[in-house]
């Protein structure tokens, strides 16, 4: 069975060339960045060199970089070590409804732990965050905000220039979640006017075990991971050489091919959009239609529950992703579908593509010929369907 | 994840569909996620001759109504009405610990059923 | 120039059974474990294996390991997250003064952000906590006590049982860092009455980014990295695959070859330790002699400094570790090394050797020769030596 | 880490050992890491015609010894006396910045040594 694989924000095959840098680190150049001596591969400068091609995607410099083991650690790094550094200016902090659970947990954490009130600023349909919402969100107490670049979910862009503004002008931190738009769209960090960034190497085409984050040069960072000085007093542990140094080959194929890459994505996915909507009744293209990320396309299929069509989908080599309660562990719907006023109902039917250079013309087929059957037979049986048409929907 | 019989029934649900004129119809609601589970039976001497569901939900959900259906076709209402939430996930060969819940989706849209069939029948006990 | 290599705990090459284990999870193995379909790799599945591998080497059941980027992580997730999670009862942790940086700033941070108050336990002079000691420090609000199985600078072994025991009568959680110690003795939770164990992967032979926690089960611990459902909710973050594939293998790996092993690290490293005293006058072996790591052996060579002397070894093809103030980033003498009551220019001599089961007898022939050369000609200029000297210290 | 000149002087440092009755001595300590450097110099017409070092200190503080060393050696007084420890990290390609405290150690001690002279010779300015 050929595959045609479109969940590539969950997970993608490290590429070759990326594995092809880490390996002699598992091996021969296995030396500890810490260790006074060289063993000969200069290993700590190796480190360095990570960092400035990590910093070259972002515009950044090297030494604002700080490696992760994860977006997830680096979005916590951001939001609680920005904010407990900075607790004489206040207790607030404010993130988007639609933001990463790292970020939304991060916020409440603060919220039960350190006495911090943590606001969730609402969206509009499209899921975007208004700037003028934003300045009337702040109170003079506020440390922080977070809003995401793009949404891993519905792929909406957010005007992170205009929100880091409103942000700057009030002497507050402006924390950005960068994970999904880092190598689909440029990231430049003086022109998006943030102070602190994240990134997942998994999602740049790197391993997994490894991010990072971006913070403006010498802002005060409460570690989160104590230890000994390794990413200087930042984050301990013994550093994950050769996960670093895929994440910097990574970001540096990634500031290659971003001009290439992002309107092939684009034409890909909008023939996917097309086609979809074409094929099939009764569905809802979620997300901004225009200011998304270039390989994301989202979608609500009504009458019908995303795992199942997620299964039945999978079964014919096809592969995408799902915002559906029941395919959450915790049997919640995504609070983005609910943010941006989904119905509970609706956002059950819900179908996310991520695409990836590898994605071919043959891969846009394989969704045309199997994902319209596959609704219309989860319809067949639906009760909600059913209902819906017996009440006079269009039909099937 | 999914044992091979869930997967089997969810691949090929049994009775799945709506029926017209049935004796007796039940439905549920799952507040946690919005699903929906109805089932319609047709009863002859007391006995379910006839029976088909409908779904809105999980791969579980389907395939927990698939087997009901199966598990019901030809049982009296007593023994029909006997079919446990712990019988339907044995039978599946479990369920992951998060879907359990929905076992109880299908029992009880079985229950559901039969009460409204012996309702309109005059025959509840 | 062969190499005699002795910084087996600063850093190891991963073993190439595990590298081989792991390769195929950074390509065609590459799915997310939180994906609701399978890609035929059963991805869940071998996780769920690698945490039965990791708990079969603790005597453990494999829901009760957490995976994590590093032995720091574990520590940092032991020592916070089991306190924060148990606030009610108290705000007191207790700590060894001999701790890893990770333990020691764990504590600190609980008193600095959370009004804990934190008891830094003295240790004797070998470096061993008393368990009389450690239950008069108890108090009624004490809720975690940390201590660690073995340590990486001196080996000295803690009587875990013992001071565990103490804690359990006291209705006290014990965490115990075993990361010096995994692979070099046996370790079992039921037999050390532990609540909580660290383990990081390179200390294993496994790779770098990845380390994992033994919890007892059920027992309750604030996340540290917020994010989704991944490790039940307790640990955020895309899962590093490939990193706990390799930590797996590595403790597999480990718990065959324990019986083997530690006797041969034993045996080399006593005929280090006898070949070094003898070599070199006016030099402290450090740690106990006996109660020690089968793998480990410090030393204190009076009138010298450790970096300088690791630089002159490292030239001859020796590499070992030391605990100076000046291979230091912060210029801080180890504080391993103050507890067990060295002065500070004893205790810049440090060296620390450890083995792994690659050393060979030539490696200790290679120490002989190029050691005792080293010590004396930085004696033959360093003026603490030359005081000591004419004080009628033992001649040269 | 260390520029290739501080591991030349390191590996080779000039002027280390002991001076037999020299004209002046200066000695630090390094309250940091407990270090200690002691320079002794043997001078002639206001000139330092020999100089040598003890150092209990790391790679840097010996390099640092040693480049003090050679840089006093052949200079009057006054001239070895304006040696910064600016200079001295500067001619050995520079120096870590948690190092560049090594670099006061041997500035020190060379000028201590000198003011030792003066004081016993009675030529203090
Ligand atoms: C005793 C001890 N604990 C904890 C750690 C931290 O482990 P990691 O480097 O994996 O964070 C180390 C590292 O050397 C250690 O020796
Ligand atoms: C928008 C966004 N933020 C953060 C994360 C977390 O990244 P990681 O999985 O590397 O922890 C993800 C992961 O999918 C994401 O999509
Ligand atoms: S129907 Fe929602 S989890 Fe099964
Ligand atoms: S002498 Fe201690 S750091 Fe240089």
């Amino acid at each position: 069975m050929s595959i045609a694989y479109f969940d590539h924000a969950a997970a993608t095959p490290v590429r070759p060339e990326v594995l092809e840098e880490m390996l002699p680190y598992f091996r021969e150049r296995f030396g500890n960045p810490s260790a006074v001596y060289d063993l000969g591969s200069g290993i700590k400068e190796v480190l360095e060199e990570q960092r400035a091609k990590v910093a070259r995607l972002l515009g950044a410099r090297p030494q604002e970089i700080i490696f992760t083991s994860s977006g997830a650690e680096a979005n916590n790094l951001a939001v609680k070590g920005a904010a407990l550094a900075h607790l004489k200016k206040g207790r607030h902090v404010i993130v988007s409804g639609i933001e990463h659970h790292s970020v939304l947990n991060a916020a409440r954490y603060l919220e039960k732990f350190h006495d911090f009130e943590a606001t969730f600023l609402p969206v509009d349909r499209f899921g975007q965050v208004d700037p003028e919402r934003l300045r009337q969100a702040l109170t003079p107490a506020t440390v922080l905000v977070s809003i995401q670049v793009a949404s891993n979910e519905i792929g909406t862009i957010q005007n992170i220039p205009a929100l880091a503004a409103v942000c700057r002008e009030a002497g507050v931190l402006f924390h950005t979640d960068a994970v999904a738009a880092a190598g689909q769209i440029p990231l430049n960090v003086e022109e998006l006017g943030v102070d602190l960034l994240t990134l997942s190497g998994p999602a740049l085409g790197g391993p997994k075990g490894v991010g990072a984050l971006y913070f403006r040069k010498r802002l005060r960072l409460v570690p989160q991971i104590h230890g000994g000085i390794q990413e200087d007093g930042r984050r301990g542990g013994t550093e994950n050489v050769p996960g670093i140094v895929g994440l910097g080959k990574a970001a540096e194929l990634a500031a290659t091919e971003l001009a290439d890459k992002g309107p092939y994505l684009a034409s890909l996915r909008d023939r996917l959009v097309e086609g979809v909507l074409k094929a099939v009744p009764e569905v809802i293209y979620t997300g901004h239609p225009k200011r998304r990320l270039p390989g994301h396309a989202s979608f609500c299929f009504e009458g019908v529950e995303g795992e199942a069509l997620v299964f039945l989908l999978s079964r014919q080599g096809v592969y995408a992703n799902t915002g559906s309660a029941c395919a959450s562990k915790a049997l919640k719907v995504s609070p983005v579908l609910c943010a941006i006023g989904l119905s509970p109902a609706v956002a059950q039917g819900s179908l996310v593509f991520t695409l990836e250079r590898s994605n071919t013309a043959a891969d846009l087929e394989a969704v045309f010929t199997h994902l319209p059957p596959a609704v219309a037979r989860l319809r067949s049986f639906s009760p909600v369907w059913h209902k819906k048409m017996a009440a006079g929907g269009a039909g099937p | 994840m999914y044992s091979p019989v869930v997967m089997e029934h969810f691949n090929n649900p049994r009775n799945a569909g709506v029926m017209e004129d049935p004796d007796g119809v039940g439905e549920v609601g799952n507040p946690a996620c919005g699903d929906m589970m109805t089932f319609f039976i047709k009863v002859k001497d007391d006995r379910i001759v006839d029976i088909k569901f409908q779904t809105f939900g999980c791969v579980a959900a389907i395939a927990v109504s698939s087997m009901v259906s199966e598990m019901a076709k030809g049982k009296t209402l007593d023994e029909a009405a006997r079919i446990t939430n712990k019988d339907v996930a044995e039978v599946l060969g479990g369920l992951p610990k998060n879907k359990l819940h929905c076992s109880n989706l299908g029992a009880d849209a079985l229950a559901r059923a039969i009460a409204d069939y012996r309702r309109k029948h005059g025959t509840a006990h």
